[in-house]
């Protein structure tokens, strides 16, 4: 399932909806993103995050079905926050069930590789001097090409 | 008419967030598109040769060769920065 | 830090830790193991999970500290149960806080492909027909040599 | 005193959890004592010679060829399965 919203998530609720009922899943794993209150040197205030409606939710939907064709994993869960946040808020979650380890690891840093790379989703931080938008970095693009070797 | 968006960063250089508009003769491919937005004036010129500038036709990211019929939505956007 | 207990663990309680106070902090991968109801053709009924107090300890410090060695991450909290334990059932626990997600997957996943591999736990598995003790896997010994490449 | 743990499907084979013993003359390292353990009749025989058994001395995981000086926790046991 995939949520896009302005609203704060909360983990335990989320990771229960992972955990259901299904004594077949042995792992969980999960990842959260928060708000650092540092970027290139500067203090950050606060963040906007622009979105693109439509394709945002299509984008994701293909990367978790990408995710399924690579690994058996039982249960995806995708959130993503849009609109102003504040220092340490959550940002992001991805949650993946399954029954071994190894396959819920990778599924859950592939979908946050590609997500990074192809979800349209854009930060805009609030500094002491403006705001400005935030510039796409090299180290998440070379995560995502990780994948297509 | 081709529904055109623009978001972030290119959004604010051409001041505009949609527009519609039948497919101008000159255009066969996004590129096309692309360059004939770019002749308006010199802030849509700079801003449509934004360095790694994307384009999304019906909500797909695609190659700049894709060719257009005229009933899409083509969106510009500069790379992505969520998560 | 490092719990070995019967008790349960609440991942809430454990993330709200991670997550803390420290808005240097953009990212937290958590792992859960859950208990299988089915392994190599039979029910499993309840699990019982013996360990070598003191060396259980000390294995999964040392296997913290080279975690460190290798990854600028920020919190490590590592929990493992021990005892009788119910399909569905949490046994593990690992949480990893760092500034990047890359370094925290890492963390994460080398220190439970370690943990499975070196800390000296053993789980018993009570099947219709009695129980047994259950057996090591290769793929656990692959997923540990890995990461000396 | 050398102090000796058993564990997991091993403890069961030597129907012991744990024992000490001075130092035998013959032991030099752990391969030495497993060897003199292995000794003692067919059961101990055959639970020393446990495919995969694994060895640490004072809580650490060592190799077959770590000498002994007698005042040891040395633990045998069978490939861990925790996790």
């Amino acid at each position: 399932m995939i949520s896009i919203q302005q609203a704060d998530f909360s983990l335990q609720q989320e990771y229960e909806a992972l955990r259901a009922d299904c004594p077949t899943i042995g792992a969980i794993v999960t990842f959260t993103g928060l708000m650092r209150d540092f970027n290139q040197g500067d203090d950050i205030q606060g963040l906007f995050l622009e979105h693109y409606p439509g394709m945002t939710e299509k984008s994701l939907a293909d990367i978790c079905s990408q995710a399924r064709d690579r690994w058996p994993v039982e249960q995806i869960r995708i959130i993503h926050r849009i609109g102003e946040l504040r220092p340490s808020d959550q940002i992001v979650f991805v949650g993946v069930s399954g029954q071994h380890r190894g396959e819920a690891f990778a599924a859950c840093e592939f979908i946050m590789d590609y997500l990074k790379t192809r979800a349209p989703f854009w930060k805009r931080e609030i500094t002491r001097e403006g705001s400005r938008w935030v510039d796409a970095r090299d180290s998440d693009t070379d995560a995502a090409e990780r994948w297509q070797k | 008419m081709i529904r055109i968006k623009y978001f972030a960063r290119l959004r604010e250089a051409v001041g505009q967030r949609e527009e519609s508009l039948p497919l101008p003769e000159s255009v066969a491919t996004v590129t096309d598109l692309r360059d004939f937005l770019g002749r308006r004036d010199e802030a849509w010129q700079q801003a449509m040769q934004m360095g790694g500038l994307l384009v999304a036709v019906n909500q797909t990211v695609v190659d700049w060769n894709q060719p257009l019929s005229g009933d899409e939505e083509v969106a510009f956007f500069p790379p992505v920065t969520g998560g």
